[in-house]
C-alpha cells in the first residue's frame, strides 16, 4: 500500500505541526520583543496536535519505509505526551511570563515532545534512537534552564547519566543489529527467536540500561531524585510525566517485540528489579523533607509499579503465551502510565506554586515541607488539587491512580505473582505515609503567611490535570478500552 | 375482670416513673403521691385478681411474641399472687412512709421516680411467665437498687456501695444468664414441637421438659440459676454487697434490701423449684448454702453497732432461712415452697417494719450508731413499740408471724435430717435462731432501753411515717396465725397447675423416698424453737437491758480474735475488694494493657520503624556524586547479567 | 417508592457536601438537610421493604466499565437495611450534636456528609469494585476529622488509622481479585458482581479449596482490621483518643460496622466452602476480643480510650455470633452491630461533652459532675447501662441473642465470654461512672452546666432509640432473622455431625 | 579482509576504556570524552557489522549517531560552561549539593 502526502499529513500531522511550529518560533523569537506570545502559540499548536493525534487513522500501517507506525499504542502515548506538554505550557505561561528567553523554553519543550512522539511511533531502532536523543537533548537543556546553581548540578547529572545511558543503549543496538542483520524491531525479534546466545543477552542488557535510565528503574534511577529536585519545577513535571513515559514506551516496544521470544524465565530477574525499585523509592521517600525530592522518589517507586506490567507479561509468557493475561497486564501498565502522567504533572506544578509562593516571600528552601503548612487556607485551589493528586498517587478511589493500581494489582494476581502483588500493596500503603504527611501540613498546620493570589497559568494547568485525573477515575471505560487496544498492538 | 388489666400492675408504676422524672420537680413532695397511688392501685388490682382466682384455684396467663424465639407474658399463679400482694402492699406502705422521710431532700422527685421504676420492675419480675423476662426485670431491679443505693451520690461511700452492689449481684446475674442460656440450649436440642403460643423459656414449657433434659445438665443449670439467686438474695459468698447497701436512704433499705428485691432470689428458686428438685444435688446445694448463710450472717449481726447493718445482716440471715427452707424440700417436696414463701412474706412485713422503725429513729436521732443512742423509747413511743413488735416476730416469739414461719422451716430442716439428707441445715438453723433472738434484742435494748448515751435530737416522727409502721406492725404480729395453713397449701400446690409430677422428678434428682411417710418429730424438737427464741431474748436482756446482769466484756474482750474476726466481718473486704478486685482483676487489666502497648501495638510500630529505618540507611547510597551513580549502573548491569544468565540456565531464582 | 432510591440516598449527601464546603456560613443547615433526606429515604425504604424475603431489593444496575466487568449495582437486603438505617440516623444526629462546631465549619460538615456517602455506599454496593471504592472513600473524611479537629497526637493517629486500615483494604482487594480472575460468567466474561462471585465460590471446579482458603484469609483479615478484632485493633484506641467527638462517633458507630457488614455480606457466604477451622478461628478471635478488650478497657485512665476499648470488646460479639452459625446467633450478631452503633454514639458523645465542658477526660481528674449536669448525667448513665448490657436496652437483646444462639455450637467460648466478659464490662462502666459522675463535686467544676440543648437532644434521641429497640427488637431483628437463614442453612447438617 | 571479530574486540575495548574513564575521572571534560568514546565504540560496531551484512542500515545508523553525538557534545559543553561560571570548577566530585 502506498501512501500519499495527505496520508502522511494525517498520520504524522501532529509531529509535523509541532516541529514546524518550533522552527517558526525560533525565527519569531529572533525578531520580536513581546515573547509572551510564544506561550500562546505553543498552547494553540499543542491543542491542535492533540486533535490531530486523536483524529489519526490507526489502520494505515507503517510509514517511512517501515520505520514508523501509527497505531493504538503510539497514539495512546502521543496523547499522553501532548497532553502533558499542554499542561506544562499552561504552567509555563505563568512561570516564564515576561522572561526574555521564554521562547527557547517553549521551543525546547516542543522539540522534546516531538522526540517522544517519534519514539512512540517508531518500529525501527534507528528512528527510536533518534527520537530518544531528540527528547533527551532538549530536556538536558530544559533542566538547566533557570541557570541557578542547583539547576546546573541537576542538568549536569542528568546529562552525564543520560548520555552514558544513550551510549550503552546505542552499543546494545549495534550488537542487536549485528546479531540479526536488521534494524527493524519485528525482524530483530524473529531473528532472536532463532539464535539466542550470550551476545543477545548482553545486547539486551545494554538496551535495558538505556530505557531503565529514562524509566528511573533501580539501579538506573540515581540521577532522578537529584535532577527532579534541582530542575525548575515545571521541567521536573515534564521529566517525570513525559520523559519517563517515553522510556516506558520504548521499553514496551523493544522488550516486547524483541524479547517475547525469550523462552526462559527472565521475568524473575526483572521482578526482583521491580521489587527493589518500588521498595527503595518508597522507603527513601519517607525521609525527604523536600516535597520535590519526595515526589521524585515516589516517581521511582512508580517506575517499579508500572514495570510490574513487564513482569506480568513475562510470567504470562513463561509457559506458552497466555494472551489474555499478557494483554491485561499491559493494559494495566498503560492505565497506570496514563494516570501517573497526569497526577505527577499536577503534583509537581502544585509544588511549583508553593515554590513560587515561598520564593516571593523570600524564604529559604522553597520546596521544603514546611512551606506547605496551612496551604489549604493560603492557596486553596493549589492545596485542593495537590490533595487530589496525592490521593491519586496513593491509589485512593475514585482517581486515575486508583484505576491504574487497581488493574495492576489485578493483573499481578491474574498472572500468579501473588508475592509481587502483596509487596506492591504494602508499598502502596507505605507510600501513604509520606503523601499523608504533606496533606497533614496543608490542611492541619497553621498557615505561616497570608493568603496568596495563585498564578492563573498554574491554576489552569492544575485544574486541567485534576479534571483528567478525576475523569479517568470516574469514567475509565474509554481509557481502558484504548489501553486494551494499545496492548493488543504490542501482542499482535 | 381485674385480670384483664393485669399489665397495669406494672404499667402504672412505670407511668408514675415517667411522670415524676419529668414533672416531679414541679410538684409538691416531688410528685411522690403519684408513685404511692400507682403502687396502691397495683395492690387493688392484685387483690382483685386474687379474689378472682383464689376461690377456683385458677391461674392467669397472657403472652405475646417478643422477638426471635422469645416471648413476653404475664403469669399469675399462687406463687406470683402472694408476691404481688406483698410487694404492692409493702411498697405502698414504704412509699407512704417515704413521703415523710424524704421530706426536704432536693432529690425527692428523683427518689420517687426511681422508686416507681423499682416497683414496676419488681412486679414485672414476679408475674413473668418466662425465665428470660424474669431475668430482664431481675436486672432492672438491680439497676434500681444501684440507683437508689447511690441516691445520695455526692457521698463517696454511697457511690461506692452502689457500684459494689451492682457488681457483686452482677456476678450472680452472669451465672443466672449462663443458666438461662444452658437451659435454652438444652431445650432447643430437644426439638420440641411447641403448641401455638408456647415458647421455649416459658415456665410451663420448662416444667414439661424437665424429664427430657439430661440430669447432669439439670444440675449445671440449677447451680447456675442458684448462682443468680445467691447474688440477688445476698447468700454466701455473694452477700457482701448487702450490708454496704445500707448507704442508701432507709426507705430504700426497707423496700429493696429487706422486703422485696432481695427476696427475688428466693422467688427464683421457688419458681424453678421443679428444676432444682429434679437436678441431682441441686436442692442440697441450696439447703447448705442457705443454712450456712443464716448462721454466718447472724454471727456478724451480733457485733455490729450500726443499727442498719445489724438489720442488714439479719436480712441476709433470714434470706438464708428461706433458701434453706426451699433446700430442704428434698424431704418435703413442693410443700417446702409454701413454707419458705410464707417466711418470705412474713419477713417482708417485719423486716420492712424494722427498717422503717430504724429509719424513724435515725431520722430523729441523726446517727446510725447504737452506742450514741439509748433510751429512745421515752421520746419515741410509737416507733419503739412498733419496733418491739418487729423484733419479737423476728426473734420468733411464740404466736407471732415470724414464729410460725421460722419454726416451720426449722422443723422441716429437722425432717430433712431425719430422712437421711443431712443434719447440718438443721444444726445451722437452730443455732442461727438463737443468735437471731440475741442480736435482735441487743439492738432493741441498746436503742430504746437504758439511758441516753449522747445528746441527740428527741422527737417523734410525723404520722405519715408512723401510720405505715403501725399497719406493718399489726401484720407482723398477727398475720401468721390465721393464714398459715391455707398459705402452705395454696402456694405449696402451685405446681399442680402445671402438672408437675414430683415423684418422677425425685427419681431423676436421686432423692426419691420409697415410703413417703411423714416423719414424726419428737416433742422437744417442736418446742425447741420456742425455747431458743425466748431464751435468746432473755440473754440479750441480761447483757444489754436495764435489767443487765452481765457485761459483754465478760464474754469477750478487745483482744479476742473471734471478736476481731467478727468485727472485721471475716475479712471479706480485704479478700473481695482489696485482693480480688484491686489486685487480681485490676492486675490482669494492667497486664493486658501492657501487652497491648508493648507487644501488639509494639509490633505494629516496630514494623513501621523498621521500614522507615531501612529507608534512612538506604538513602545514604544517593551520595550526590555522579561517578558513584555510574558505578551503581555498571554494578547493576553486572548483577542483572548474572541473574539472567542463571535464569537462562534454568536455575530457579 | 421513587426510582433510584439508593442512588439518590447516596448522591444527596454528596451534593450537600460540596455545597456545604463551598458555602461556609450555611454549612450546618445544608448538612442538616443533606442528612435529613437520606434519613427520610431510608425510612421509606424500611417501610416498603419486603420483610419476609431475603432477596435483594431496590436493585439498580448499570454498566460502568464493561471492559473489566464493572457495574454500578446497588441493592438492599436484610443484612444491609438495618445498617443503612443506622447510618442515616447516626449521621443526622452527629450533625445535630456538632451544631456548635465553629472551627472550619464548612469543611467539618462537608466531611460528615462525605462520610455518610461512603458508608451508605458500602452498605448498598453489590459490585466489588464499587464496594471497594466506597470502602476507601470512607477513610478520607475520617482522616481529616482526626487530622484537623483532633487532639495533640492527631498526626500520628490519623496516619496510623489511614495506613493500617488501608493495608487491610488492600489485602482484601487482592483477595477480591483472586475471586475475580478465577471466575468467568457463562458468556466468558469477567465480572465484579458480588453475589455472582460469592455464589461461584461454592463450585469447587472453579475454586480449589487451597485457593479459596487463601482468598478467605485475605478477606477475613480485611474485615477483622476494620471491626477491629484483637490483635488488629491497636489503631482504634489511638484514633479514638485523638479524634474529635463527631469523628469518634462516626468511627465507632459506622466505620466499625463496615467490618461486620463485610463479614455477613462476603465472608459468611463463603464459609460453607472453606475449612471449618476458620469458624473456630473466628470464634476464638471473637472471644479474645470480648474478654481481652474488656480488661483493656478496665485498665484505661482516659474515659474515651476506655470507651474505645469497649468497642473492641463489643464488636467481639459480632464475630462470635457469626462464627456460631445458628440463626439466633447470626441474627444477634447483626443486631449487635446495630445496637452497638447506637450505644457507642451515646458513649462517645458523653466523653466528648465531658472533654469540652470539664476540659479533661482523665477519669481520676473528674468527679461529681452529676451535681452540676443532671440531665447529661442521666443520659450518660443510660448509655453506660446500655453498654454494659442492661435488659430493656438494645445491647442486652443483641448480646443475649449471640450468647444463647452460640452456646449449642460453641459452648466453651460462650462460657468464657459470659464469665470473663460480662462482669468485667459492668466493672469498668460502673467504675468510670462512679468516678466521673458521683461523689462530691470538685471545686474546679462548680461552674459547669448542662451542655447545649443540641447535644442533649441528640443524645436523648439515641437513648430513646436504644430503649425502643431494647423493648421492641422485633422491629428490626425479624429482618435480620430472615437474612441470617441462608447464611446458616448450609451448616445445619454440619453442626449436627459435630464438626465444628 | 579483517575478521569481524577484531572490529568487535576493538569496539569492546573502547567501550571498556570509556566506561573505566567514566568511573575514575572527575573532570567534566574528561567525562564528556569518555562518553564520546562509548558512542564511537558503538559506531564502529555498526559500521563493521554493516560491512559484513547485506544492507547499509548500520552505516546509516552510524551517520545519525555521529550527528547526534555532535549535538550532544554541544549541549554538554554548554552545560559545563555555565557550570564552570557558577561553581568556578568542573571537578564534578565537589558538585554534590543534591543528594540523599
Amino acid at each position: 500500500m502506498t501512501l500519499g502526502f495527505g496520508d502522511y499529513l494525517s498520520l504524522l500531522g501532529a509531529e509535523a505541526l509541532l516541529t514546524g511550529l518550533a522552527l517558526l518560533m525560533i525565527m519569531i523569537g529572533l525578531f520580536t520583543k513581546n515573547k509572551n506570545l510564544m506561550g500562546y502559540l505553543s498552547l494553540a499548536g499543542l491543542v491542535a496536535s492533540l486533535f490531530l493525534v486523536m483524529g489519526a487513522d490507526m489502520t494505515k500501517g507503517s510509514i517511512f519505509y517501515g520505520t514508523m507506525e501509527v497505531d493504538a499504542l503510539s497514539q495512546f502515548f502521543k496523547l499522553v505526551f501532548v497532553a502533558v506538554a499542554l499542561i506544562v505550557v499552561m504552567a509555563a505561561l505563568s512561570r516564564y511570563k515576561d522572561s526574555p528567553a521564554q521562547d527557547e523554553f517553549y521551543v525546547l519543550l516542543l522539540f522534546a515532545t516531538v522526540g517522544m512522539m517519534v519514539v512512540a511511533s517508531s518500529i525501527d531502532i534507528v528512528t527510536l534512537f533518534i527520537g530518544f536523543e531528540l527528547a533527551s537533548l532538549s530536556t538536558y537543556a530544559m533542566a538547566a534552564f533557570d541557570r541557578e546553581k542547583q539547576n546546573l548540578e541537576a542538568a549536569m547529572k542528568y546529562f552525564i547519566f543520560g548520555s552514558v545511558s544513550s551510549a550503552m543503549m546505542l552499543f546494545g543496538f549495534s550488537l542487536l543489529y549485528g546479531l540479526s542483520g536488521t534494524t527493524k524491531l519485528a525482524e530483530i525479534a524473529a531473528a532472536s527467536v532463532e539464535s539466542m546466545g550470550p551476545a543477545t543477552l548482553v545486547a539486551l542488557l545494554f538496551v535495558v540500561a538505556g530505557f531503565g535510565f529514562k524509566m528511573a528503574l533501580v539501579p538506573f534511577h540515581m540521577w532522578a531524585p537529584d535532577t527532579y529536585e534541582g530542575s525548575p519545577t515545571i521541567v521536573t513535571a515534564f521529566l517525570a510525566a513525559g520523559s519517563k513515559k517515553m522510556g516506558f514506551v520504548a521499553a514496551f516496544k523493544v522488550l516486547f517485540i524483541a524479547l517475547v521470544a525469550l523462552s526462559f524465565e527472565w521475568y524473575m530477574a526483572f521482578a526482583i528489579l521491580v521489587a527493589i525499585t518500588m521498595t527503595l523509592g518508597n522507603v527513601v521517600a519517607i525521609w525527604q523533607k523536600s516535597v520535590k525530592r519526595m515526589l521524585a522518589y515516589s516517581s521511582v517507586a512508580y517506575a517499579g509499579y508500572i514495570a510490574i506490567a513487564f513482569v506480568v507479561v513475562g510470567a504470562a509468557n513463561s509457559g506458552g503465551l497466555d494472551l489474555a493475561v499478557a494483554q491485561n497486564g499491559l493494559a494495566s501498565g498503560l492505565m497506570l502510565i496514563l494516570g501517573h502522567a497526569f497526577m505527577k504533572t499536577g503534583a509537581f506544578i502544585a509544588a511549583a506554586v508553593v515554590g513560587y509562593m515561598a520564593l516571593s516571600e523570600g524564604r529559604k528552601n522553597p520546596d521544603d515541607l514546611e512551606q506547605y503548612a496551612g496551604l489549604g487556607r493560603r492557596a486553596p485551589i493549589t492545596a485542593f488539587c495537590m490533595l487530589i493528586f496525592l490521593f491519586s498517587l496513593s491509589g485512593i478511589p475514585p482517581t486515575a491512580g486508583f484505576i491504574g493500581k487497581f488493574m495492576l494489582w489485578g493483573s499481578a494476581i491474574d498472572s500468579g505473582l501473588v508475592w509481587l502483588a502483596v509487596l506492591f500493596a504494602l508499598n502502596s500503603a507505605l507510600s501513604l505515609y509520606y503523601y499523608l504527611r504533606v496533606i497533614m501540613y496543608m490542611y492541619v498546620r497553621e498557615p505561616a503567611g497570608a493568603k496568596i493570589a495563585e498564578p492563573k497559568g498554574y491554576v489552569l494547568a492544575m485544574v486541567a490535570a485534576l479534571v483528567v485525573v478525576l475523569w479517568i477515575g470516574v469514567f475509565p471505560q474509554a481509557f481502558v478500552d484504548f489501553a486494551y487496544s494499545a496492548a493488543a498492538v504490542l501482542l499482535h | 375482670m381485674y385480670q384483664d388489666y393485669a399489665y397495669l400492675i406494672v404499667g402504672l408504676p412505670i407511668l408514675a416513673f415517667v411522670l415524676t422524672i419529668f414533672l416531679g420537680w414541679h410538684l409538691p413532695k416531688g410528685g411522690g403521691f403519684i408513685t404511692v397511688l400507682a403502687t396502691f392501685a397495683g395492690f387493688i388490682l392484685s387483690f382483685g385478681i386474687f379474689k378472682e382466682i383464689y376461690p377456683n384455684d385458677e391461674i392467669v396467663h397472657q403472652s405475646m411474641h417478643w422477638f426471635a424465639s422469645f416471648n413476653a407474658g404475664i403469669l399469675i399463679d399462687p406463687l406470683a399472687i402472694v408476691m404481688l400482694l406483698m410487694v404492692t402492699f409493702v411498697c405502698t406502705m414504704i412509699h407512704t412512709y417515704a413521703l415523710g422521710y424524704m421530706e426536704g431532700d432536693p432529690g425527692m422527685a428523683r427518689y420517687f421516680a426511681e422508686a416507681g421504676l423499682f416497683t414496676a420492675a419488681m412486679l414485672g419480675l414476679v408475674f413473668s411467665d418466662n425465665l428470660l423476662q424474669l431475668f430482664i426485670f431481675w436486672e432492672l431491679v438491680g439497676l434500681c437498687s444501684y440507683l437508689l443505693i447511690g441516691f445520695w451520690y455526692r457521698k463517696p461511700s454511697a457511690a461506692s456501695a452502689a457500684k459494689k452492689a451492682f457488681l457483686v449481684t452482677r456476678v450472680g446475674d452472669v451465672m443466672f444468664l449462663a443458666g438461662i442460656i444452658l437451659l435454652y440450649t438444652n431445650m432447643v436440642k430437644l426439638n420440641l414441637v411447641l403448641p401455638e403460643g408456647a415458647y421455649l423459656l416459658q415456665f410451663q414449657t420448662i416444667y414439661d421438659s424437665l424429664t427430657l433434659i439430661p440430669p447432669d445438665q439439670l444440675t449445671w443449670i440449677a447451680v447456675l440459676l442458684f448462682g443468680g439467686a445467691v447474688g440477688k438474695s445476698g447468700q454466701f459468698p455473694l452477700h457482701v454487697w448487702l450490708p454496704d447497701a445500707m448507704e442508701g436512704p432507709t426507705t430504700v433499705s426497707a423496700m429493696i434490701h429487706a422486703a422485696t428485691m432481695v427476696t427475688a432470689g428466693v422467688y427464683l428458686v421457688a419458681r424453678m423449684f421443679p428444676l432444682f428438685y429434679a437436678a441431682p444435688n441441686g436442692l442440697m446445694i441450696v439447703a447448705y448454702v442457705g443454712a450456712f448463710t443464716a448462721l454466718f450472717a447472724a454471727t456478724m449481726g451480733l457485733v455490729m453497732f450500726d443499727i442498719k447493718r445489724v438489720l442488714a445482716y439479719s436480712t441476709v440471715s433470714q434470706l438464708g432461712y428461706m433458701m434453706a427452707g426451699l433446700g430442704v424440700g428434698a424431704a418435703m417436696g413442693a410443700f417446702s415452697v409454701g413454707v419458705s414463701m410464707f417466711h418470705l412474706i412474713g419477713h417482708s412485713f417485719f423486716k420492712a417494719l424494722l427498717f422503717l422503725c430504724a429509719g424513724s429513729v435515725i431520722h430523729a436521732v441523726g446517727t446510725n450508731d447504737m452506742r450514741e443512742m439509748g433510751g429512745v423509747l421515752k421520746h419515741m413511743k410509737w416507733t419503739g413499740l412498733t419496733m418491739l413488735a418487729g423484733s419479737l416476730t423476728l426473734a420468733g416469739f411464740p404466736l407471732t408471724t415470724g414464729f410460725f414461719s421460722k419454726d416451720e422451716i426449722i422443723v422441716t430442716a429437722y425432717e430433712h435430717g431425719a430422712m437421711g439428707f443431712g443434719w447440718l441445715p438443721y444444726v445451722f438453723a437452730i443455732v442461727a435462731a438463737l443468735l437471731t433472738a440475741i442480736y435482735t434484742f441487743r439492738l432493741w435494748f441498746l436503742t430504746f432501753d437504758g439511758e441516753a448515751r449522747s445528746d441527740y435530737h428527741k422527737h417523734e416522727s410525723p404520722w405519715i411515717m408512723l401510720g405505715p409502721l403501725v399497719i406493718l406492725a399489726l401484720f407482723a404480729l398477727f398475720m401468721g396465725m390465721p393464714t398459715q395453713e391455707n398459705f402452705y397449701h395454696y402456694v405449696g400446690n402451685n405446681f399442680e397447675h402445671y402438672g408437675v409430677d414430683f415423684d418422677e422428678l425425685a427419681v431423676i434428682g436421686g432423692h426419691h423416698v420409697e415410703h413417703a411417710a411423714h416423719v414424726h418429730e419428737p416433742f422437744i424438737i417442736k418446742i425447741l424453737p420456742i425455747i431458743i427464741g425466748v431464751g435468746g431474748i432473755i440473754i440479750a436482756a441480761l447483757f444489754y437491758s436495764r435489767w443487765k446482769r452481765f457485761d459483754p466484756g465478760m464474754v469477750t474482750s478487745e483482744g479476742d480474735p473471734l471478736r476481731k474476726i467478727l468485727l472485721k466481718r471475716y475479712y471479706q473486704n480485704e479478700i473481695y475488694t482489696l485482693w480480688f478486685a484491686e489486685k487480681v482483676v485490676y492486675g490482669i487489666a494492667l497486664v493486658s494493657n501492657m501487652i497491648d502497648l508493648k507487644i501488639i501495638d509494639g509490633t505494629v510500630n516496630k514494623i513501621s520503624a523498621i521500614s522507615v529505618g531501612f529507608g534512612g540507611s538506604l538513602r545514604k547510597i544517593q551520595t550526590g556524586v555522579i561517578q558513584n551513580y555510574l558505578t551503581a549502573v555498571v554494578l547493576g548491569l553486572a548483577v542483572l547479567l548474572i541473574l539472567i544468565q542463571l535464569a537462562s540456565m534454568g536455575v530457579a531464582i | 417508592m421513587i426510582d433510584n432510591a439508593i442512588s439518590l440516598m447516596i448522591a444527596i449527601p454528596l451534593i450537600a457536601a460540596v455545597v456545604a464546603f463551598l458555602n461556609g456560613k450555611a454549612a450546618k443547615y445544608v448538612a442538616l438537610i443533606g442528612s435529613l433526606v437520606p434519613l427520610a429515604i431510608s425510612l421509606q425504604m424500611f417501610q416498603e421493604f419486603d420483610k419476609t424475603s431475603n432477596a435483594m431489593q431496590f436493585v439498580e444496575s448499570y454498566d460502568w466499565v464493561p471492559a473489566i466487568g464493572v457495574k454500578y449495582t446497588v441493592g438492599v437486603d436484610g443484612i444491609g437495611l438495618p445498617l443503612i438505617l443506622l447510618s442515616t440516623i447516626v449521621s443526622i444526629l452527629v450533625v445535630v450534636y456538632s451544631w456548635g462546631e465553629e472551627k472550619r465549619s464548612n469543611q467539618f460538615f462537608a466531611l460528615l456528609l462525605l462520610n455518610e456517602v461512603g458508608v451508605l455506599g458500602v452498605f448498598t454496593a453489590l459490585d466489588f469494585f464499587l464496594f471497594y471504592i466506597f470502602w476507601e472513600i470512607v477513610l478520607i473524611p475520617m482522616f481529616f476529622l482526626i487530622g484537623i479537629w483532633g487532639g495533640p497526637r492527631k498526626d500520628y493517629a490519623a496516619i496510623k488509622f489511614f495506613i493500617y486500615t488501608h493495608v487491610a483494604s488492600l489485602i482484601m482487594l487482592l483477595s477480591i481479585f483472586a475471586l475475580y480472575f478465577s471466575y468467568r460468567t457463562p458468556e466468558g466474561l469477567r465480572t465484579f458482581d458480588m453475589l455472582t462471585l460469592l455464589e461461584a465460590t461454592g463450585d469447587s471446579a472453579i475454586f480449589s479449596p487451597m485457593l479459596l482458603n487463601v482468598i478467605f484469609i485475605g478477606l477475613l483479615f480485611g474485615f477483622l482490621v476494620k471491626m477491629p478484632a484483637v490483635p488488629f485493633h491497636t489503631w482504634l484506641p489511638d484514633a479514638h483518643v485523638e479524634a474529635p467527638t463527631a469523628g469518634s462517633v462516626l468511627l465507632a458507630a459506622l466505620l466499625l460496622k463496615m467490618g461486620g457488614y463485610g463479614l455477613f455480606r462476603i465472608v459468611m457466604p463463603m464459609l460453607p466452602n472453606v475449612s471449618t477451622h476458620y469458624i473456630t478461628l473466628m470464634a476464638i478471635i471473637g472471644v479474645v476480643s470480648i474478654v481481652y478488650g474488656g480488661f483493656l478497657a478496665l485498665s484505661q485512665k482516659d474515659l474515651k480510650k476506655m470507651v474505645a476499648y469497649s468497642s473492641v470488646s463489643h464488636m467481639g460479639y459480632v464475630l462470635l455470633g457469626a462464627g456460631a452459625l445458628s440463626v439466633l446467633s447470626v441474627q444477634g450478631a447483626m443486631f449487635q452491630q446495630f445496637s452497638h452503633g447506637l450505644i457507642t454514639c451515646v458513649l462517645f458523645m458523653s466523653a466528648g461533652t465531658i472533654q469540652h465542658t470539664a476540659g479533661t477526660r482523665i477519669i481520676s481528674e473528674l468527679g461529681g459532675l452529676a451535681d452540676r449536669m443532671p440531665k447529661f448525667a442521666v443520659l450518660m448513665m443510660a448509655g453506660f447501662m446500655a453498654s454494659l448490657g442492661l435488659p430493656g436496652m438494645c445491647g442486652f437483646v443483641a448480646e443475649l441473642s449471640v450468647l444463647a444462639g452460640s452456646y449449642e455450637n460453641l459452648p466453651i467460648y460462650v462460657l468464657i465470654t459470659i464469665f470473663g466478659g460480662i462482669a468485667v464490662t459492668a466493672g469498668y462502666h460502673l467504675w468510670a461512672m462512679q468516678k466521673v459522675m458521683f461523689g462530691p463535686i470538685l471545686k474546679k467544676y462548680l461552674d459547669l452546666k448542662d451542655p447545649h440543648s443540641y447535644e442533649i437532644l441528640s443524645m436523648s434521641i439515641l437513648v430513646l432509640l436504644i430503649i425502643y429497640f431494647g423493648v421492641q427488637p422485633a422491629t428490626i431483628t425479624d429482618i435480620m432473622g430472615v437474612a441470617a437463614e441462608p447464611l446458616v442453612e448450609p451448616f445445619i447438617a454440619v453442626a449436627a455431625t459435630g464438626v465444628i | 579482509m579483517v575478521p569481524l571479530v577484531l572490529y568487535v574486540l576493538l569496539a569492546s575495548a573502547m567501550f571498556t576504556i570509556g566506561l573505566y574513564g567514566l568511573l575514575t575521572q572527575r573532570n567534566g571534560i574528561k567525562l564528556m570524552m569518555c562518553v564520546e568514546i562509548l558512542l564511537n565504540s558503538a559506531n564502529i560496531n555498526l559500521v563493521a557489522f554493516s560491512a559484513y551484512l547485506p544492507n547499509a542500515n548500520g552505516q546509516v545508523f552510524a551517520l545519525f549517531s555521529i550527528a547526534l553525538a555532535a549535538a550532544e557534545a554541544g549541549v554538554g559543553f554548554a552545560i559545563l560552561i555555565v557550570l564552570y561560571r557558577l561553581y568556578g570548577t568542573i571537578d564534578l566530585d565537589n558538585i554534590n549539593a543534591l543528594r540523599w
